[in-house]
């Protein structure tokens, strides 16, 4: 049985911890600095990156929010947002929302039930090319009853119905985007100018400078803490940790763990730990890439990857890149919501080797393995863009050499990788994903049904009995039925070993000494933004330029 | 002149039409292109779709005549990566670098053609050599540890200057005139030290090569003959006419002060064109990063072209004729 | 005599080469008076450049004046002057003509501003009075409109008219010494004999001795009223023009005036001396022109011969002075022989 | 014909003065190290001793120039990394060298049309900024394999050189000798060759040899911009632009390759300047020639 993931103790924790802050009128600047210089559309059907989820969060609203635990079965944990109330049909074939009625449009109109609507049935239209339409399968459409009701319907009744209405669904209003045709959103004037109900509004959007948000002060949930919000674009992560240690910056997400130490004694900002919802993998190409309907001619074998998983000493690899910041993986999912019963194939070279040997793979003269003339070669793929995984590649190229398989290091740019990625055109590679918070999420990586370009199953593994497993999990609504479902599948793929499951990385963020944070999730740190506040006595400059706009 | 000119601009747009062909095929045969995300989240179909949007679904051949058409007609096309049309990008971004670019031209010739005559004046004097050493150690660094050591040490260890970027990304707009032109200034100092540094290094060298290959000339002993003191010999008679290859390397410096930019904008944030052509190929900005490889090429050619007709103009056997 | 113009004593001028130490100029002495034109002859690599260059202190490393020298010029030793008053004797008290009018002149420049920045340094009269000094001299030296000249640039200019240009130059400031070194050499015949004329005409009109390097008997004959021979760094013959072309004494002037075609003579082929000039990091112990010499004996391979005063005014550095009577035993020369 | 030149280039090396002599033993020195990296090194460029225990550690007796984040010995890496970067460039140059000089000397001997065409193809070429097409090409095709860079950064670093030599070989062709060649019925092949070679030589030398320092430069910039060798291998400009990432930790790690690239090019340099000043013929009778050259006053 699941207990509760060591993570939730920490939020609570850290929600007690600022039990003590003064209730405060509001008021401070916070500057977010960002390495890159553009962002995907702000429209939340087409925001991909972290960036651009970021502003989203806080410019949209969604019906309902998930609670801390990230549960996502039934409705259980969730807080009210646009819906004030819901109410279940007795065949729970049918949700009602009742949208709150002090909720506004950012230009003062009212949020509408038609608005709802609009929403489902834009995210559902494949001419709007947004990545939705596979997630909403289920939610068949949305009726309104009244001006302040609507009514979701679904095809089938599943555990995580509520979850895919209430935490998918960003609600877009009709009244700006019905004239845009929806092939053309994203090159719209709407993406750059986001207009929603969130407890932020948009001040300014410059491109490759800077994304300026500021507190919406008539919000019918309360205004946001901080008066302004600034996500400003530096050139790499170098400049962003420069600028956080200087005091030019309040906030970077991702600070490289070699920085920590400096973070800490620069007497500006401090590093704050947070948990995150990635997993990090070495995938392994279950077909040919060149011709991908064939079994790939090394990885096909189970023995191989088996071998190749107990070759790798794990937990020294991630001591080495993380030092204390990273745990060792523990199957296709973050610590967060791990099953940590899992058994997982132990760091053994010998038996590696032998299992080698067993597989018909002998060692040659210059100490590579070889069989019927191919040898044991094969490339490791990986974006320039991450640093953690280029380090991983380096030492699993050197670890791998003493059980005698040549990893040659394909460390590529990050468009040439994701294109390579879909595409299959690979061998092995390291790959970070993210847990989708509702558990059926994992078939869309591991189900036989979610090959690309459709899914993100680029290893193309495929397992009949998983798939059944946790299709049946995926629908029962027998909580100790499913939880042994799920385990089962689990151990069944961690056998067949199509990735090496190597490490969860544990977030760190760079956060000025004068920011008090709030409500960071694994899924987004920036879900609780509205909360954040800054000390009265403890404000600078820029925290007084308060809501007045800028001179031109 | 005018036959000169006229002919040299035929050439400018033989080569600024080759530029643009080169550039173009050599980022469509690279892998990935505008809308292969670095999310893998996005499904495929919908990167098909989006890639139909803008034509990059069609033959090579035919996506390459439509982008000249359209070039030809001035629509430079729409930046996926800015979110505006090219010409509007490029509007924003090259001025800022002209401006780093501009300034650390002009004073890298003042001061490097200074030094070089002060090296060679007093060439046995230990503050000369020292700085043909120092001269001679700039040029044989990498640009950017340049530029990154001058960040670390003045934005960093010595927090006196601003670490990066154009303006006070805060506080520019609620400062009041002369404050926002001091902190304009202040955002400026950094990355045009470091641009200065590495160019007058190298103008320096020049220069002094280019006296030390006057001085032997008969000329310059007439006029020791006539009792000309050695400033003006060498600031006057050996300097003009050691001058006159310093113009053609005017035209030279322009690609590598591009070059250099392309390094200094990159530490210090500076969002011109060369930092925003670095990003514009890693996301595959197809229309901006040609536009952008263009411009570079037309300042290079329209560098060359001013700096011969200034040759033309400065030296007398060539004018008069 | 009255006081000598110049008198130059034991001038000593060493190269410190990585070959070796050069003594181009290896002990030269003699005395130039107020509007005489003395001759300096002899081959090219005997020194007689760098005589002229050291007389106004143009030698720059690795070339050096040995400090035993003298160079007594209007009562002052030019060697102990400061840098500053050195500049202040050249081109206004001492000026140079040199050999190649295509590369003397600075091409940048207009030959009007480079003539009257003679008079800018020297007399700072402003910009206008140098201009028309300029063109005043432009006339003097017989070039036609040289108003308009004045402001042409030297690659618009012949041969003959940039030399003229330069000794409008030399001559801007009256100078009390010109040492023309080769003037006439790059140019042909017929402008030759012009130039020769106008320094001729120069020279009665201003006072100005002349101190005229040429390697061309004939250029000596005509001009000098003595005539200076160096051979290997040192003077080996020095006399009235008139006794040397009569009855030259060193071996090596008589081997000179033997390789001038003279006008109206019939003779089928010159003279000419075997051998060439000794390298002058290493010369020879004894006599220098031992080895050329038709009249060389074993005393003169040993010994280094003194110059002797054969008759008043009339030097030459040759044993012969001593011993005649080997003048009757003439033979090939060594270097012939080997 | 080829010993004359021999014997003009070794003369043009025994003028060299104190500070480019040290310069070329410098590099003598550096060459042999690292052609003979495999032998002295005392670990392979890859070997991770212990990736949790010798992590980042400093210069010690064990490791003179301390260890990387991989726990690999930094001087065996310096000493592969010298043997990259100096086999990238040299080869690199050698490769511009040879496309510059061919393309120089056949604009140059043919002339007329065949001359303004390649010029033409030669201004459009340098007028791409070579760092902004290096970063294109490599950003979209990296990783590349050590041969492709030689081969990127010989083929768009000639440029300069042909020009050069194209100017050359115009001034030598109008030489009397060559016009004479020429009326005695010389091809263009044979003139190209027996003439106008050997006199373009002395030109290519002086740039090949300052190139080596500008294409480590350049080397090193690009890795800057996350361009340049492939794992494990590393040149001096890689290792380099990694170590200063984490510069206020673990100094040595970018300190030592610092140190060592930026010696080798400042030796280039030094030796490209003396070598340009002692061989130019023009400069032939000069006496002592280097980098502290007096301006002379020439005399005969």
């Amino acid at each position: 049985m699941r207990q509760l993931p060591p993570y939730s103790l920490f939020l609570v924790l850290l929600a007690a911890a600022c039990a003590d802050r003064a209730s405060d009128t509001g008021g401070g600047t916070m500057v977010v600095v960002h390495a890159g210089s553009g962002t995907s559309p702000m429209l939340p059907p087409l925001a991909v990156d972290n960036l651009g989820r970021a502003i989203v969060d806080n410019v949209y609203e969604r019906l309902a929010e998930i609670g801390p635990e990230l549960n996502s079965i039934g409705d259980r944990g969730f807080t009210p947002r646009l819906a004030r109330s819901w109410e279940w049909a007795a065949d729970s074939m049918s949700i009602a929302f009742a949208i709150d009625p002090r909720a506004q449009w950012h230009d003062g109109r009212p949020v509408r039930a038609s608005d709802v609507r609009f929403t489902l049935r834009l995210l559902k239209d494949p001419k709007a090319a947004t990545q939705y339409a596979s997630l909403l399968e289920n939610v068949d459409s949305i009726s309104v009853r009244d001006s302040l009701t609507a009514v979701a319907w679904f095809r089938k009744r599943t555990p995580e119905q509520f979850y895919d209405v209430a935490h998918q669904v960003y609600v877009l209003p009709e009244h700006v985007l019905k004239d845009i045709p929806p092939d053309k959103l994203a090159t719209s004037e709407a993406a750059m100018r986001p207009m929603g109900s969130g407890r932020f509004r948009l001040a300014r959007f410059e491109p490759g400078v800077r994304v300026e948000l500021v507190a919406d002060t008539a919000h019918y949930r309360g205004r946001p803490k901080l008066d302004r919000v600034i996500f400003s674009f530096v050139a790499d992560p170098g400049a962003a940790v420069t600028q956080v240690m200087s005091g030019q910056a309040d906030f970077f997400e991702n600070l490289p763990a070699d920085v920590l130490q400096r973070i800490d004694t620069s007497g500006v900002a401090r590093s704050l730990r947070y948990p995150g919802l990635q997993y990090g993998f070495m995938l392994m190409n279950q077909r040919d890439p060149k011709r991908l309907a064939v079994a790939h001619p090394i990885f096909g074998d189970r023995r191989v990857r088996q071998a190749i998983s107990m070759a790798l000493d794990r937990q020294a690899m991630v001591r080495n890149i993380f030092d204390t910041l990273g745990m060792l993986g523990s199957g296709p999912f973050s610590k967060a919501l791990a099953d940590t019963t899992i058994v997982l194939p132990l760091f053994d070279r010998a038996r590696a080797a032998a299992l080698l040997d067993s597989a018909g793979w002998r060692v040659g003269p210059d100490g590579i393995r070889s069989r019927a003339g191919r040898p044991l070669r094969f490339g490791v793929m990986v974006p320039t863009s991450s640093q953690a995984r280029m380090r991983y590649a380096v030492l699993i190229q050197e670890q791998l050499k003493s059980v005698g398989a040549q990893a040659d290091n394909e460390s590529i740019d990050i468009r040439a990788y994701v294109d390579r990625l879909q595409s299959g055109r690979f061998d092995a590679l390291l790959l970070a994903l993210a847990t989708d918070p509702a558990r059926s999420g994992v078939r869309q990586s591991w189900g036989t049904a979610a090959f690309p370009p459709a899914g993100q199953n680029f290893a193309r593994y495929s397992n009949r009995t998983v798939d059944a497993l946790f299709d049946s999990a995926a629908t029962t609504f027998d909580r100790s039925r499913m939880e042994q479902q799920y385990h089962r599948a689990y151990q069944m793929l961690v056998d067949d070993a199509p990735a090496v499951w190597l490490y969860d990385p544990l977030t760190v963020a760079g956060v000025h000494k004068r920011v008090r944070v709030e409500g960071m999730r694994p899924d987004g740190w920036y879900v609780g933004l509205a909360d954040w506040w800054i000390p009265a006595n403890e404000r600078i400059d820029r925290d007084r330029i308060g809501l007045r706009p800028a001179q031109p | 002149m005018r036959r000169l000119v006229a002919v040299r601009l035929f050439h400018a747009v033989v080569v600024l039409f080759l530029v643009t062909t080169i550039a173009f095929f050599l980022l469509h045969f690279a892998p990935g292109d505008p809308f292969s995300f670095e999310n893998p989240n996005i499904p495929g179909d919908v990167r098909d779709r989006m890639r139909a949007e803008f034509g990059y679904d069609r033959p090579l051949m035919e996506q390459y005549v439509r982008y000249m058409g359209s070039v030809a007609s001035g629509n430079l096309g729409f930046s996926h990566l800015l979110r505006v049309p090219v010409t509007q990008a490029l509007g924003t971004v090259l001025p800022r670098t002209l401006l780093l670019m501009g300034l650390a031209l002009v004073i890298s010739f003042a001061l490097g053609i200074r030094l070089g005559v002060y090296e060679v004046r007093h060439w046995q004097k230990r503050r000369a050599r020292a700085s043909n050493g120092i001269s001679l150690f700039i040029y044989s660094l990498p640009d950017f540890w340049l530029a990154l050591m001058l960040l670390l040490t003045f934005a960093y260890w010595l927090p006196i200057l601003p670490g990066g970027g154009m303006v006070d990304v805060v506080m520019h707009e609620y400062m009041g005139p002369g404050q926002a032109a001091w902190d304009r200034i202040k955002h400026l100092i950094l990355p045009l030290t470091a641009l200065v540094l590495i160019v007058t290094a190298l103008i320096a060298r020049y220069q002094r090569a280019a006296l030390l290959e006057v001085l032997p000339s008969d000329f310059v002993r007439t006029a020791r003959a006539k009792g000309v003191d050695e400033r003006d010999i060498i600031g006057r008679h050996a300097l003009r006419n050691a001058l006159l290859p310093m113009i053609t390397l005017a035209g030279l410096a322009f690609p590598a002060l591009l070059g250099g930019a392309v390094f200094v904008e990159k530490v210090f944030s500076w969002p011109g064109m060369g930092l925003t052509l670095i990003s514009a190929i890693g996301v595959r900005d197809y229309p901006l990063v040609v536009a952008s490889v263009v411009v570079g090429a037309a300042m290079v050619v329209i560098g060359n072209l001013l700096a011969d007709i200034a040759y033309g103009l400065a030296d007398p056997r060539v004018r008069v004729r | 005599m009255p006081d000598p113009l110049l008198s130059v004593e034991n001038l000593r001028t060493y190269f410190y080469t990585d070959a070796g130490i050069a003594r181009a100029v290896d002990g030269v002495s003699f005395n130039i008076g107020a509007g005489e034109t003395v001759g300096l002859v002899g081959e090219s690599g005997c020194g007689k450049s760098v005589t002229a260059l050291s007389i106004l202190r143009l030698i720059g490393s690795p070339g050096r004046i040995e400090p035993d020298s003298r160079l007594m010029f209007e009562g002052r030793d030019l060697l102990r002057l400061s840098e500053g008053e050195m500049r202040r004797v050249r081109g206004n008290r001492i000026a140079m003509i040199f050999q190649e009018p295509m590369t003397a002149l600075n091409p940048v420049f207009t030959v009007g501003d480079q003539i009257a920045e003679v008079s800018r340094v020297h007399e700072k009269k402003g910009r206008k009075v140098a201009w028309n000094r300029a063109v005043e001299m432009l006339e003097l030296v017989g070039i036609p409109a040289p108003a308009e000249r004045a402001r042409e640039y030297p690659h618009q200019l012949s041969g003959g008219m940039r030399q003229r240009i330069v000794i409008a130059m030399a001559l801007m400031m009256k100078p009390a010494l010109v040492i023309a070194d080769e003037p006439t050499t790059a140019l042909d015949v017929t402008i030759q004999a012009q130039i020769l004329e106008l320094l001729g005409d120069l020279q009665q009109k201003f006072g100005t001795s002349i101190l005229l390097i040429t390697h061309d008997m004939g250029v000596v004959a005509e001009t000098a009223s003595r005539v200076i021979v160096m051979y290997g760094g040192e003077i080996v013959e020095s006399a009235p023009v008139d006794r040397i072309f009569a009855n030259p004494h060193h071996p090596y002037t008589e081997g000179l005036l033997g390789a001038m075609p003279k006008v109206g003579q019939e003779r089928e082929r010159l003279q000419t001396i075997p051998g060439t000039v000794p390298p002058p990091t290493n010369w020879p112990a004894g006599c220098r022109f031992h080895d050329r010499c038709r009249y060389s004996w074993e005393r003169t391979e040993r010994a280094h011969p003194p110059l002797y005063e054969i008759e008043t005014g009339h030097l030459s550095r040759c044993f012969l002075a001593e011993e005649p009577q080997r003048r009757a035993q003439p033979h090939e020369p060594m270097v012939a022989q080997s | 014909m080829f010993v004359e030149w021999l014997r003009g280039l070794a003369a043009g090396v025994r003028r060299l003065d104190s500070v480019s002599r040290a310069a070329l033993v410098i590099l003598g020195a550096l060459f042999l190290a690292a052609m003979l990296a495999p032998v002295i090194a005392p670990y392979s460029q890859s070997h991770q001793i212990d990736i949790v225990g010798m992590k980042n550690h400093a210069p010690s007796l064990a490791h003179p120039f301390g260890t990387d984040r991989f726990s690999r010995d930094v001087l065996s890496r310096v000493l592969y990394g010298a043997r990259i970067s100096l086999t990238v460039a040299t080869l690199a140059v050698l490769v511009s060298a040879i496309i510059g000089t061919l393309y120089g000397l056949t604009a140059a001997t043919l002339g007329g049309v065949v001359d303004t065409v390649l010029m033409r193809l030669l201004d459009a070429m340098l007028s791409i900024p070579r760092v902004l097409l290096l970063i294109a090409i490599l950003a979209l095709w990296s990783p590349v394999p050590l041969w492709m860079l030689v081969l990127l950064l010989g083929i768009t670093g000639w440029f300069g050189v042909s020009r050069l030599v194209r100017a050359e070989a115009l001034s030598v062709r109008e030489r009397e000798f060559v016009v004479a060649a020429r009326s005695l019925g010389a091809g263009a092949g044979r003139i190209m060759l027996r003439h106008l070679l050997p006199n373009v030589l002395v030109p290519v030398i002086v740039t090949t040899t300052l190139g080596i320092g500008n294409v480590i430069v350049l080397e090193a910039g690009l890795s800057f911009i996350g361009i340049g060798a492939r794992e494990p291998a590393a040149s001096l400009g890689t290792m380099f632009q990694d170590g200063t990432e984490a510069f206020a930790g673990t100094w040595w790690a970018a300190l030592f390759p610092g140190v060592v690239m930026v010696t080798t090019v400042l030796c280039f340099n030094i030796l490209g300047d003396a070598l340009r000043a002692s061989l130019d013929p023009r400069h032939l009778h000069r006496a002592r020639v280097g980098t502290g050259t007096a301006p002379l006053h020439t005399a005969e």
